[in-house]
């Protein structure tokens, strides 16, 4: 047998044990999916299921309690559960916005891991039919003095410049801390924010029976095909030379994306998009079909590929990047598919939405795939994980504190310290001024970015401290609220909603759990209180080296809303001798 | 002592710029090509004699700073 | 006036040019894409924008260099027509053979997005115009590749015909190049061609021309350019 | 057909990036590097059989786009 034919894994062996748990998937998971199908699933299935059931996909730790935030708001369109919030602003324009986070692929190779963040959070918002008018990030490096803590900053950093001032958006803010907790886990967070009109938003859920099913984009390679150590196994030895663990981003590519994606928008060619994100085939073709209540039928064969040989599995679990999947309006193909080719893209229609309900896959006339569409992501398992609240500390008198310095040394080492200190080392070598909007750029409260001609303005922050999550959950949960709410008025904006990005260890620790509790508790009562609502988010969970998690980091991304330009404010003194004021408590 | 590292991508792993220029090429009317691979060469300048050394100390440049063996692979040459 | 904006694919800074334009003249510049073999009749302005055409793949400016669209650039600015070049407009210019020399890797090996100080070498060319010589300009520069060099034979022919048209400089205005944002040799921002119809420069004259966001320093070189063509 | 063709900045025009790597790489100390110079690599595939010819499309693609003889110089390999 040729080895390097993966054609020629079979697609039915039998499922042991060891593949279930190589697919992350817990005994009784795989069981309840068996009861589901009343059958043994293929390779492919077992591949299918384990992207949907994973964390990653389902929330399964985190779900009952994302369910208790506020999410919904007058000015609320769309709220958490599509590609990105949808947040009206008024004179038929709505801002789209999320935040997402790509930790550990950034830890793996800083400049790649980081770039393909930002192009995933691009596409979220752009999927939606906005265009993209700026971007932020929140990162989190270990101990300064750590041996690798330079490299993953000048890697992390120069990557996000890398995707974001190619693909020509501004990256006009965000925030740098370092703690020792990260040294073996660093955060990457980025938020993306774009305009769209509010009649011309794009949903993931298809409709109608026997349209096209489209595969726009960058051709399928096989990259970050997770799991199987199984597949390797029978990959061979050179099985890591041929499956790239990490993705590199061609943000060339995602550009021309954005623009031909928009274009065949206008042009009324789009019913329904999503873009590939994690386990890209299977996840957006699951969606989009249950969303839509309709069945999927791929035909594999179809799928533009970067290799030869790619087996059904791996075209499934494939994670190449700056891909989208689209259903397309009736009679609309030849028109979109000249769009995409005019933009050097691939274009090819790949399916057909069914009334099966089935999620049915075929590759070389094959089936390979066959599973109830709705199942697959409704009956996902959820977990109600055992949590203990985190004991509250010992509140510190002025006589506990013993390591005194005079004023001026304490000022010294507060200035000098890398959480505080200036980042404009960071931030000048992001692009913050392209499409000049850029009213406020990096370095002051928020950022505000003029919307068109103006007067009016979005502003925007993320916001954190981790230090108070890791002392009170739900005290820290508030707090990073409150202080993107103060952050966006301090600029003279009205904050009108918020995306998360909930950064936590190993949720099968009860400790942990009472962390990722105490914190969405938190801003849940933040958010109430401030009539600040959560439109978009993202759950990053198992930040651990060596058993130990990271500080909880549940970064708070804000968007404010200011309707005269005249009338926001910046943080530079304006004149000497004007009154200098305090206000609050 | 002279030596060249050459450091490309592995095969599997996407490469953005050799296919931009494998289209500019094309749209050039080069003849025949039919794929392009884009990768770094360093040339390295290196003192003493010992060859064995100093293709130690090469591979050690290498994984610690030349190539990210994540997507990356190298190889060490020596002029004759 | 009527400009023609070049889009290439991964062009990223043409609406900023636009809008500037737009501003500064009161009329829509066309825009022209890169597979095109003409530009619109009656050009007489050409832009290349901002941005990373073909993802600044290979060397910046490249690939665009070798567009179809290039050979009708080539022709106009032979007619004497103006060609401006921003930033990735600039290096393709040079790639093109339109301006000499080559935009390398900034000397810090970084991007750089900041204001600058721009002087204004001269104030007799059709894009300068509206300044005086010696003027300061606070401008951003948003690049990584803007380390501009040529051979000492060039740079001598540059400088002895007054084809610098900007150099980076201090707040006293005073030249020195390893306080610029790139390392460019002798400090320079921008070139002109033998006939000084053709500018290339890195900074970003386009995002300043607005009150609301940063300067106004930048609406003097549209303003120049909108008078030139008027005279004309 | 399979063949390389390696571009590298001409000695007198100044190389930042090898210089970094050079500073780099003594300060993880690397032993004995006294210089490195980077360069770019591109693994080419090509149709036929017929080395003169696919010689010549390599040239004319260097010329015409791979490297800025400005400033570079190239050369194109055969793989044995
Ligand atoms: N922490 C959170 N808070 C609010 N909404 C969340 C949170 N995490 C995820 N969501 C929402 O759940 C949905 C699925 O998220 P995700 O899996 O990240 O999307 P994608 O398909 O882009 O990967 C999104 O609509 C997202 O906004």
């Amino acid at each position: 047998m040729d080895r390097t034919d993966l054609n020629v894994i079979p697609n039915t062996p039998s499922i042991t044990p060891e593949l279930v748990a190589e697919h992350g998937l817990k005994p009784d998971e795989y069981q309840r999916f068996v009861e589901l199908i009343g059958r043994e699933p293929t390779i492919t299935e077992l591949g299918i299921v384990s992207a949907m059931w994973n964390e990653h996909c389902s929330y399964k730790s985190s779900k009952v309690w994302l369910r208790t935030l506020p999410t919904k708001g007058e000015r609320v369109i769309q709220g958490p559960g599509e590609n990105a919030g949808v947040v009206d602003i008024g004179d038929g324009q709505a801002v789209v916005f999320k935040m997402e986070s790509h930790n550990h692929p950034s830890f793996i190779e800083p400049y790649q891991g980081a770039g393909t963040g930002v192009g995933g959070i691009l596409r979220d918002v752009f999927t939606m039919g906005a265009r993209p008018v700026a971007a932020l990030n929140a990162l989190r490096f270990g101990d300064p003095h750590h041996p690798r803590t330079r490299r993953l900053l000048a890697g992390v950093v120069a990557g996000i410049g890398g995707y974001g001032n190619s693909f020509g958006v501004p990256t006009v803010g965000g925030s740098v801390g370092f703690h020792e907790r990260y040294n073996g886990n660093i955060l990457v967070n980025a938020m993306a924010v774009g305009l769209a009109k509010t009649d011309e938003i794009f949903y993931a859920a298809a409709a109608g029976v026997g349209r096209s099913i489209v595969y726009l984009g960058s051709k399928t390679g096989r990259d970050g095909i997770h799991g199987a150590t199984m597949a390797s196994a029978e990959f061979g030895a050179d099985a890591e030379e041929k499956r790239p663990t990490v993705q590199v981003g061609d943000p060339f590519a995602e550009k021309l994306l954005l623009e031909a994606c928009l274009e065949i928008m206008q042009a009324g060619c789009v019913v329904a998009i999503q873009d590939m994100g994690a386990a890209g085939l299977t996840c957006s073709a699951v969606e989009m079909g249950a969303k839509g209540d309709l069945g999927v039928e791929l035909d594999l064969n179809a799928v533009p590929c970067r290799e030869t040989g790619m087996s059904a599995y791996e075209m499934m679990l494939s994670e190449s990047q700056e891909r989208m999947l689209m259903v397309i309006a009736d009679g609309k193909e030849e028109q979109a598919e000249a769009i995409f080719r005019k933009w050097g893209l691939d274009f090819a229609v790949i399916g057909k939405t069914t009334d099966t309900l089935r999620f049915v896959v075929k590759h070389n006339g094959e089936v390979m795939a066959d599973l109830p569409i709705k199942e697959l992501g409704d009956e996902a398992p959820e977990y109600y994980r055992p949590f203990t609240e985190t004991a509250p500390r010992p509140v510190l008198g002025p006589s506990d504190v013993t390591h005194a310095v005079s004023v001026a040394d304490a000022l010294e080492q507060l200035i000098a310290s890398p959480d505080l200190c200036s980042k404009r080392w960071v931030w000048e070598q992001y692009d913050h001024l392209i499409l000049g909007n850029t009213v406020q750029r990096p370095g002051g409260d928020a950022a505000v970015v003029r919307v068109g001609e103006g007067p009016k303005a979005l502003a925007m922050t993320s916001d954190v401290t981790p230090r108070y999550c890791e002392a009170d959950p739900f005290e820290g949960g508030k707090q990073a609220v409150a202080e993107a709410w103060r952050n966006l008025t301090a600029v003279g904006a009205t904050p009108i909603a918020v995306t998360d990005n909930l950064n936590f260890g190993n949720p099968e620790k009860p400790e942990i759990m009472g962390q990722v509790v105490g914190c969405v508790k938190g801003i849940g009562a933040a958010c109430e209180a401030l009539d600040f609502p959560v439109v978009s988010g993202n759950v990053s969970l198992y930040n651990e080296t060596n058993g130990q998690g990271i500080l909880p980091t549940p970064t708070i991304g804000g968007v404010g809303l200011i309707d005269d330009l005249e009338q926001s404010m910046s943080l530079a003194f304006k004149a000497a001798g004007e009154a200098i004021f305090v206000v609050g408590k | 002592m002279k030596a060249r590292v050459i450091v490309t991508l592995k095969s599997a792993v996407l490469d953005p710029q050799g296919k931009a220029i494998e289209g500019a090429l094309r749209s050039l009317g080069v003849a025949g090509v039919q794929s392009v691979r884009q990768g770094k060469v360093f040339d390295v300048e290196l003192a003493g004699n010992d060859k064995a050394a100093a293709e130690g100390a090469l591979k050690e440049a290498c994984d610690k700073l030349l190539a990210n063996t994540v997507i990356e692979t190298y190889r060490v040459e020596f002029a004759e | 006036m009527k400009a023609a904006v070049l889009l290439f694919p991964g062009s990223n800074r043409e609406g900023d040019v636009a809008r500037a334009l737009r501003l500064v003249s009161g009329q829509e510049p066309k825009v022209v894409w890169h597979a095109d073999t003409e530009l619109p009749q009656g050009t007489d302005l050409v832009v290349l924008p901002g941005g990373f055409s073909y993802g600044d793949y290979l060397r910046c400016g490249a690939i665009a260099a070798r567009a179809n669209i290039m050979d009708a650039v080539r022709a106009h600015a032979a007619r004497g027509g103006m060609v401006l070049g921003i930033c990735n407009g600039f290096q393709i210019l040079c790639e093109a053979g339109l301006l000499p020399g080559v935009l390398v890797r900034n000397a810090k090996l970084r991007f750089v997005c900041r204001e600058v100080f721009l002087r204004v070498e001269r104030a007799d060319t059709a894009f300068t115009k509206s300044y005086r010589k010696g003027d300061l300009l606070r401008i951003p520069v948003a690049h990584g590749e803007g380390n501009y060099t040529a051979d000492p034979a060039t740079i001598q022919v540059l400088e002895g015909e007054g084809r610098v048209a900007f150099r980076y400089a201090r707040a006293d205005g005073h030249i020195d190049e390893t306080d610029g944002p790139n390392g460019a040799i002798n400090g320079i921002a921008g070139i002109y061609s033998e006939k000084l119809n053709v500018l290339g420069m890195m900074p970003h004259p386009e995002n300043h021309v607005d009150p609301v966001v940063g300067t106004v320093d930048g609406r003097g070189l549209f303003e120049s350019i909108v008078g030139a063509l008027k005279a004309a």
